[in-house]
């Protein structure tokens, strides 16, 4: 019998530019996290009581300490958890770790995950995303779905001068041709 | 134009999809007897006013709320911006 | 060639010589210069003719107001069309030629136009050209079409490429002169983000081109000294050669930014660039634009503006003319006669419309006060101007003032109206202006330079202030309040020779007055009967003077005549510069299957679903036509298995304690009673009755179910729901996230696909007819404990299943059944495969969905529920979407077995013309059945259930095929539906 | 006064002094028999056929602004009849025959030109819906010819047929489409209401309706009250404000559409494409100004302006299919409002209100109907029965359902 073997949407894509690099992120589960009516306060304390961290509000992003886990707040009553996939299930294992408090959707194949990072990964992105990612605006951490190039886009600035983008899989080459011509439009 | 969201900030309108007036929220009860004329005045006739506008705009490409927008539509000035939700629980709608 | 007219000093690189060509004749000009400088240094006059008489023109401007200087740039498919030369900046290599014209400029053939103005004035298309009636698109237009038009396009894709981008500060300073400047410095300092744009490339506006002093020093140095300041701090951007085109709603502003237009080569980088600029406040410092005089032949080679010709002389070192006269009504064109005397230029005569002036004339020029400029000659450049003192002056360059009208245009972008102000007669910005928007100096009305830098401090202080910015309270820079008293003199009333409004398209008085003659006094019908500033210079010098002689006609004063606002594009922008990247293959982003890849590697044909590429069939070798692979394919599936990537159907997560009561009321039949571990197909209207979409909807828990939408409607559909969920229903527990990214779904369909899948489907799960039914779903793992969802549908009507596994198996999915499959002859089928299958059964997609139909014309009338409250069953009850002769679905069969249905046809009953009255319905859907051997369709008819058997004409009178066909029942395969519970 | 090419040449010879106003500016009469509110295309021509065809001329047309300053000035000049439903395509038919021999008939040039009108089609179920179409256009007595890939390049060899995203497969051609000067519709139905007698008055707004008993006897303006038989109300892009003085709501929001005009140019394009997978369609002016559009902003406003979102759509969609354009500038834009109807298709009717009568809903597509418009409102004025083409424009069909959906998306106006 054969068995499956798993591929990442962009084939572990890495190009470097002068001031900034562009490389795929692979090996993380996205697992959606939807608030039931009513029991907030219970996944909350589940989540803290499990990770440490409060419950993020939307358009931020909190990571726990040990950086495990991080908790992107995309929309009321939704958020998606980032973390190493080790698991077929993720959304179980989130369940097994917090109980059954929320409702859990597994996404991690939904994604295509791009890092731009460098000091001239702003100015690189000015070229598509309408977005104020100005440091005073768009703090670290700082999360938002928005849109490039006709394609859906959730920002995550995880450092300074770094950001995680993710897009749907299935419009992932679309995707990376956006942001490799930005790269390469300002050199 | 900027929708300035009540969660989000400003946003440009580009990541919005449009409905139209806010009064599609207050939808006819399926099971009055005049039923079928209420739910044609819903669909289908709009006040369409020249100045102040009540309307629904979704951030589709956002955070997925449906927004209660306030917009001048001579002007385009936007005065007020609520979550759809909240404005349709307060008219008292529910399941 | 020599630059004979070249003088000294001026902005420009004398270390370095640019060779360009004009015409073909090969001339010089350094860095710094523009096009249109460089011309005229070298002494060349004659540069264009006008666009309907075809009358020799020359440069007469030196900024984006050009209405003569238009020019093709560049060569092949580079050909730049209706260039400005006064803006071009220029490059070694450059290629220009003169335009709108039948043989060469100087001879043009259609100057002949000319000879014939007293047919051609305004409107006369409008009076004649009607007989014989079929003249027009045949003789009259084509030869119209042939001589209008102005520069040609290459007809050749445009090789260069474009970008956008988007730009966030708290001030944006449009206008990098004077006023622009001073803003810039004051709301730096501030702390508060800046952007600096100019359409220039060198930064300073007017400072470039007087030898007005500030602070003591040359205004030209303070500009460069402030720039150097400004490009110093990290809250600055500063936007040389970006032109702020258009105000646009709540503070946003678009901008194009020339990147390599001054280049001989771009290098491959975006010639342009696109910029959305968000702003907070922004302040206006976009100057002022000097207007002619109407007076006769005063479109002439050398007649200029007069801050023009000191432009030319201050900026660049180019003298226009030798011998130099001025025609003014202001003291600003006096600046110009002395400024040209210093740098050499022999200043002819100043010819003042005034009683009085205030400056003093330069050593040896001849002075006229209260007398005008009549009359001009010399017909390809200016020889001689004749005075109403009955005079006459030799001359070569004609400088003439008519006052400086403020560029409002941003501040009208939003239907703003300017106000006239008498003491600059002209319009200066109203009260209306775009929010967030402030205007400082020229542009404001406030013309000498002292005010300039006074407003634009200001201006910048409270914008910065608003913003919770502090400024330092610093007086702006000094500068001479010089004289620029300005009177109302526009047009030198004559009977005598035209004297010319709209230089671009010979407008002249006459035809303005002609205007009022026949009763087209309003503004708008003034420009629309005269063509008065519609232009590709939009009226910038023209618009008033135009005005000025409707006031006289109608004896009342300008601003009671009205005012014309301006529309974006400030200056003309390239159509690619607004699309950016997105053109060709990238024009929108493709989505792709995770079987792509493989199908790739089998050859298969690729259609576009929306945006997604899915393989419509499989060539085989030795097959040549798409039929042969499209039946073999339709037959395996009914034969033995076939296996199609279903990916792109939309999918959709729903959960809840509510998620069944939601479910209920978004489809119109019921679903709350649907068992765990079970699919149902679901029909959704929209709340008027009309079908919406359709799909399956599985149960995979209590609170969990998973919708299946059509590839067309996923986004559509998911937005409606949350429009139920939110706005409809807010109080229901119910969430909703798309799953469709997530999952590779592949149907397996053909009597032996539960054996194929038994081969996949790990062995714990149990997948026989009595564990897992028709309609049944489960959760599953597949080759060794890849999860994996596995669903018993069927849209072929075959025993069939859908299985799903996370996208990052799917292209192993898809070779590991392929391979399990093989024993059992699998085939991959495309879209034209799985399209004939689901007509053979009757099965309704996108053709049928059309946005028009019912349920009831479906023939699914009965699964809408009258027991409970969902979306469109109330509107469904009105009585037009009930007749008794409403559409139905039905199926069409041919009746000579081998005539081909056509998609698109219509119905008509037998013996009657194909006319409206006799139209009965269309066919939505066509097939060859390679299972019944004919053609078959299917397609909507009115009264179709009650007609089966009846022969009607299906009439295909667009393709001249009209042929009799069969109705019959739409299920033509397997019609009781026994296969798929197999 | 009639125009020719021969008063043309005597007029040049003795320096145009001849030339008359085009139409009187007469002070409007306490009374008439019909009044027209709104003196834009439509408005002018009812009046000119109530004149012309019914005798009918003791009528005044009362416009807020200038002659013609709504959507007939504002527009892209298209005219076609390649409609689908069986309630419009006899209408716009019968429009397109009336504007083939509108200019003999009203004696001015108005510049008909019938270059033809494609719509490209990109995949086989498009082809297949313009086939539907194209059928009902022929039924209807309206020409149409299927082109496939190798007739259409015969036409339009420019076209991007290999690189496109939305690769290239044919057309739906109707040859008798085409363009039309726009002003000189609203100046020639002017002209030739004038001279029938018809006061045309400019600068007169309706403030309100004479309504006493479920009656209309006539309108106040800023120039007065002034009395009518019957008020003929078509002030498409005003519908909404205008009507709400009679106390009505309407099925129609208003919204924007922008249009766009290049920098002149040699003749460049023969007759007028509309890109179907995209929102792009462009002909090109006498006067050599590429005239192209798209689809609405999108959301209700009455500001005769757009914003950016959608000028770069249309110029996404122009380089989409021929990317030759892209040095050409984008000279101007403006923007009309548009009365968007919920089903896309206009209304011609009598109201609740006696001796009130409305048309309107003309979504985009108004200026193609103007001389069908006004020929069928004459119709109905005159004689308080609809005309043939006509019957399903009333403003009940959606208590019924008998919507007129072209499109098939329901009741949304900013998708129609």
């Amino acid at each position: 019998m054969p068995s499956l073997v798993a591929n990442s949407p962009l084939g572990d894509f890495r190009q470097e530019f002068d001031g900034l690099e562009v490389a795929e992120v692979t090996g993380l589960a996205i697992v959606s996290i939807a608030t039931p009516h009513g029991r907030e306060a219970e996944l909350a304390g589940a989540v803290l009581d499990a990770w440490g961290i409060e419950f993020p509000p939307v358009g931020a992003s909190i990571e726990s300490t040990a950086g495990e886990i991080r908790i992107l707040g995309l929309q009321p009553g939704q958020v998606f958890a980032l973390f190493q996939r080790d698991d077929e299930r993720p959304a179980e294992a989130i369940a097994r770790k917090i109980g059954d408090y929320g409702y859990y959707t597994d996404q991690s194949d939904s994604w295509a995950i791009l890092r731009i990072s460098g000091d001239r990964s702003r100015e690189a992105l000015e070229r598509i995303c309408a977005l104020d990612l100005h440091p005073d605006v768009f703090k670290t951490g700082g999360v938002a779905r928005t849109v490039m190039e006709h394609l859906g886009v959730i920002v995550l600035r995880d450092k300074d001068d770094a950001f995680l983008l993710l897009s749907a899989r299935s419009s992932a080459p679309s995707f990376l041709h956006a942001v490799v011509t930005s790269a390469k439009n300002i050199q | 134009m900027i929708i300035n969201h009540p969660l989000l900030g400003p946003r440009d309108a580009s990541e919005f999809t449009y409905l139209g007036d806010a009064s599609l929220i207050d939808r006819p009860d399926w099971q009055a007897e005049d039923a079928q004329q209420q739910f044609h005045d819903y669909l289908y006739l709009r006040d369409n006013p020249a100045g102040e506008h009540r309307e629904l705009w979704f951030h589709e490409q956002g955070d997925r709320s449906w927004l209660v927008v306030t917009r001048n539509t001579l002007t385009h000035e936007i005065t007020g911006v609520e979550l759809a939700r909240d404005v349709a629980m307060q008219r008292g709608r529910g399941r | 060639m020599s630059q004979s007219n070249r003088t000294q000093g001026g902005h420009i690189d004398r270390s370095k010589t640019l060779r360009f060509t004009f015409n073909g004749s090969r001339l010089e000009g350094h860095p710094g210069d523009t096009l249109a400088s460089a011309l005229i240094a070298n002494g060349v006059r004659l540069v264009g003719r006008s666009f309907k008489y075809h009358r020799p023109r020359g440069i007469f401007s030196a900024g984006s107001e050009e209405p003569n200087a238009l020019v093709e740039l560049r060569r092949d498919a580079h050909r730049e069309p209706n260039t400005r030369a006064t803006v071009t900046e220029l490059f070694d290599g450059l290629a220009a030629n003169s335009q709108n014209h039948r043989g060469p400029l100087r001879y043009d053939l259609l100057a002949v136009n000319d000879y014939l103005s007293p047919f051609l004035t305004a409107g006369f298309y409008y009076k004649t050209f009607m007989w014989p009636k079929a003249f027009w698109e045949k003789l009259y237009e084509p030869i119209i079409r042939a001589s209008a038009g102005l520069g040609r396009l290459s007809m050749q894709e445009d090789p260069d490429a474009y970008d956008k981008g988007f730009l966030h500060c708290d001030l944006l300073i449009i206008g990098a002169g004077p006023a622009g400047l001073s803003a810039a410095l004051t709301a730096a300092r501030s702390g508060a983000r800046v952007i600096l744009a100019d359409e220039d490339f060198r930064l300073g506006g007017r400072l470039n081109a007087e030898t007005l002093e500030i602070s003591g020093d040359s205004g030209a140095d303070w500009a460069q000294a402030t720039v150097a300041e400004l490009s110093s701090m990290d809250n600055v951007r500063l936007m040389p050669r970006t032109t702020v085109y258009g105000a646009y709603d709540h503070g946003i502003y678009g901008a194009i930014e020339r990147k390599t237009d001054h280049l001989a080569d771009g290098g491959g980088k975006p010639r342009q660039v696109l910029w959305r600029i968000y702003s907070r406040r922004a302040i206006l410092c976009a100057g002022a634009t000097e207007r002619s005089i109407a007076f006769g032949n005063n479109d002439r080679p050398g007649i200029m503006l007069a801050g023009s010709v000191r432009a030319y002389a201050n900026r660049w070192a180019a003298l226009p003319g030798r011998r130099v006269a001025v025609f003014t009504n202001n003291d600003d064109g006096w600046r110009t006669a002395s400024d040209l005397a210093a740098q050499g230029a022999e200043i002819a005569a100043i010819v003042d419309t005034r009683e009085r002036a205030s400056l003093a004339a330069p050593a040896g020029a001849a002075v006229s006060m209260g007398t005008s400029v009549v009359d001009t000659k010399g017909r390809h450049g200016l020889k001689g101007v004749a005075l109403s003192n009955g005079s006459t002056v030799e001359c070569d360059c004609l400088a003439v003032s008519g006052g400086w009208s403020p560029n409002v245009h941003l501040t009208c972008h939003q239907r703003g109206r300017p106000v006239w102000r008498d003491d600059i007669a002209g319009f200066a910005p109203g009260p209306d202006l775009p929010d967030g928007m402030r205007v400082a100096g020229a542009a404001n009305g406030s013309l000498t330079l002292a005010a300039a830098l006074r407003e634009g401090h200001e201006q910048a202080s409270a914008a910065a202030g608003e913003l919770g910015f502090s400024t330092v309270a610093k007086t702006p820079p000094a500068a001479e309040d010089e004289a620029v008293e300005a009177s109302a003199f526009f047009h030198v009333k004559n009977d005598g020779p035209r004297a010319w409004i709209d230089l671009q398209n010979d407008v002249t008085a006459k035809d303005v007055k002609l205007a009022h003659q026949e009763g087209f006094r309003s503004v708008e019908h003034l420009k629309r009967y005269t063509t008065l500033g519609m232009a590709t210079d939009q009226g910038k010098t023209a618009n008033l003077l135009g005005l000025s002689v409707m006031a006289e006609c109608t004896g009342r004063t300008i601003p009671e005549t009205g005012t014309t606002i301006f529309r974006p594009p400030y200056t003309p922008v390239p159509i690619g510069a607004f699309a950016g990247r997105a053109r060709g293959k990238e024009f929108r982003p493709t989505r792709l299957t995770t079987s792509h890849k493989w199908a790739e590697e089998r050859g298969a044909v690729f259609v576009e679903a929306g945006q997604w590429l899915r393989a419509q069939w499989f060539p085989q070798s030795g097959e040549t036509r798409w039929r042969e692979s499209v039946d073999r394919e339709a037959a395996a599936v009914r034969g033995s298995v076939g296996i199609c990537d279903v990916t792109t159907l939309g999918k959709i997560d729903i959960q809840g304690r509510d998620a069944a009561e939601f479910l209920n009321k978004v489809y119109a039949n019921g679903f709350a009673k649907l068992a765990v571990g079970k699919v149902r197909y679901g029909l959704m209207l929209r709340e008027d009755g009309i079908v919406m979409d359709d799909g399956t909807t599985a149960r995979l828990g209590e609170n969990h179910f998973v919708m299946t939408t059509t590839t067309a409607n996923a986004v559509s559909v998911f937005r409606h729901m949350e429009f139920c969920r939110q706005c409809l229903w807010p109080g229901l527990d119910v969430h909703l996230i798309s799953a469709t990214e997530q999952w590779a779904q592949f149907a397996v369909a053909g009597p032996r696909s539960r054996d194929l899948l038994r081969k996949a489907v790990d062995p714990e799960f149990d997948i026989s007819s009595e564990a897992f039914p028709f309609m049944g779903c489960g959760e599953v793992s597949v080759f060794g404990g890849t999860p994996a969802r596995l669903f018993r549908i069927s849209f072929s009507g075959e025993l069939a299943y859908e299985i799903a596994v996370p996208a990052r198996y799917g292209d192993a999915m898809i070779r590991a059944l392929m391979e399990v499959g093989e024993e059992f002859g699998v085939v991959p089928y495309g879209t034209e495969a799985l399209s004939v299958l689901r007509i053979e059964k009757g099965h309704p997609v996108a053709a049928e969905l059309c946005g028009q139909t019912t349920a009831r014309d479906l023939g699914l009338g009965r699964m809408v529920s009258k027991k409970k409250d969902c979306i469109g069953n109330t509107l469904s009850e009105r009585s037009n979407l009930n007749r008794e002769d409403g559409l139905s679905l039905v199926g069409f069969a041919p009746v000579m077995r081998n005539d081909q249905l056509s998609a698109g046809a219509h119905f008509v009953s037998r013996g009657k013309p194909a006319s409206t009255e006799n139209d009965e319905g269309w066919m939505t859907s066509v097939a060859y059945s390679p299972e019944l051997g004919h053609s078959i369709g299917l397609g909507f008819i009115a009264g179709g259930h009650e007609r089966m058997g009846e022969i009607i004409q299906a009439a295909d009178p667009l393709r001249g095929r009209t042929i009799e066909v069969r109705i019959v029942s739409p299920h033509f395969v397997d019609p009781e539906g026994e296969r798929q519970r197999a | 006064m009639r125009y020719s090419g021969f008063k043309v040449l005597w007029e040049g010879l003795t320096g145009n002094r001849g030339w008359q106003p085009v139409w009187r500016e007469p002070e409007p009469k306490s009374s008439y028999d019909i009044i027209i509110v709104g003196g834009g295309g439509h408005g002018l021509s009812t009046a000119y056929y109530l004149a012309r065809e019914f005798g009918l001329t003791n009528i005044a047309v009362l416009e807020k602004g200038w002659l013609g300053s709504g959507n007939v000035g504002r527009n892209t000049t298209i005219i076609r009849s390649n409609y689908m439903l069986p309630g419009n395509e006899p209408f716009y038919e019968l429009s397109m025959k009336l504007w083939e021999d509108l200019e003999q008939d009203f004696n001015y040039n108005a510049m008909v030109s019938q270059r033809g009108i494609i719509n490209l089609y990109h995949s086989d179920p498009q082809r297949d819906a313009f086939a539907r179409r194209g059928n009902a256009m022929i039924m209807a007595g309206a020409d149409a010819v299927l082109l496939d890939r190798a007739g259409l390049e015969k036409q339009c060899p420019f076209l991007d047929f290999d690189n496109a995203r939305f690769p290239i497969k044919g057309g739906l051609w109707q040859p008798r489409g085409g363009t039309v000067r726009h002003d000189a519709v609203a100046w020639g139905y002017a002209r030739g209401a004038d001279i029938r007698g018809v006061d045309i008055i400019q600068n007169c707004e309706v403030t309100g309706f004479l309504i006493e008993d479920g009656v209309c006897s006539g309108v106040e303006t800023t120039r007065g009250t002034i009395e009518a038989k019957k008020t003929a109300v078509c002030v498409a892009g005003s519908s909404g404000r205008v009507m709400a003085k009679a106390g009505m709501r309407l099925p129609i929001e208003s919204h924007v559409l922008q249009a766009f005009v290049s920098e002149g140019l040699k003749p460049v394009i023969p007759g007028v494409i509309t890109f179907g997978a995209g929102h792009f369609y462009v002909s090109q002016s006498d006067k050599g100004g590429l005239v192209f559009g798209g689809d609405i902003d999108g959301y209700n406003t009455y500001a005769q302006r757009g914003n950016l979102p959608v000028v770069e759509d249309v110029c996404e969609g122009g380089m989409a299919i021929m990317p030759m354009i892209g040095r050409a500038r984008l000279l101007r834009a403006w923007g009309g409002v548009m009365d968007m109807s919920m089903d896309g298709s206009p209304f011609i009717d009598r109201t609740h209100i006696a001796g009130l009568y409305f048309n309107g809903g003309w979504c985009y597509g108004g200026f193609k109907a103007t001389p069908a418009s006004g020929f069928c409102y004459a119709h109905l004025l005159a004689k308080d029965e609809p005309h043939p083409t006509a019957t399903e424009y009333r403003l009940d069909r959606f208590i019924s359902g008998g919507m007129i959906d072209e499109k098939g998306v329901g009741a949304q106006p900013n998708l129609h």
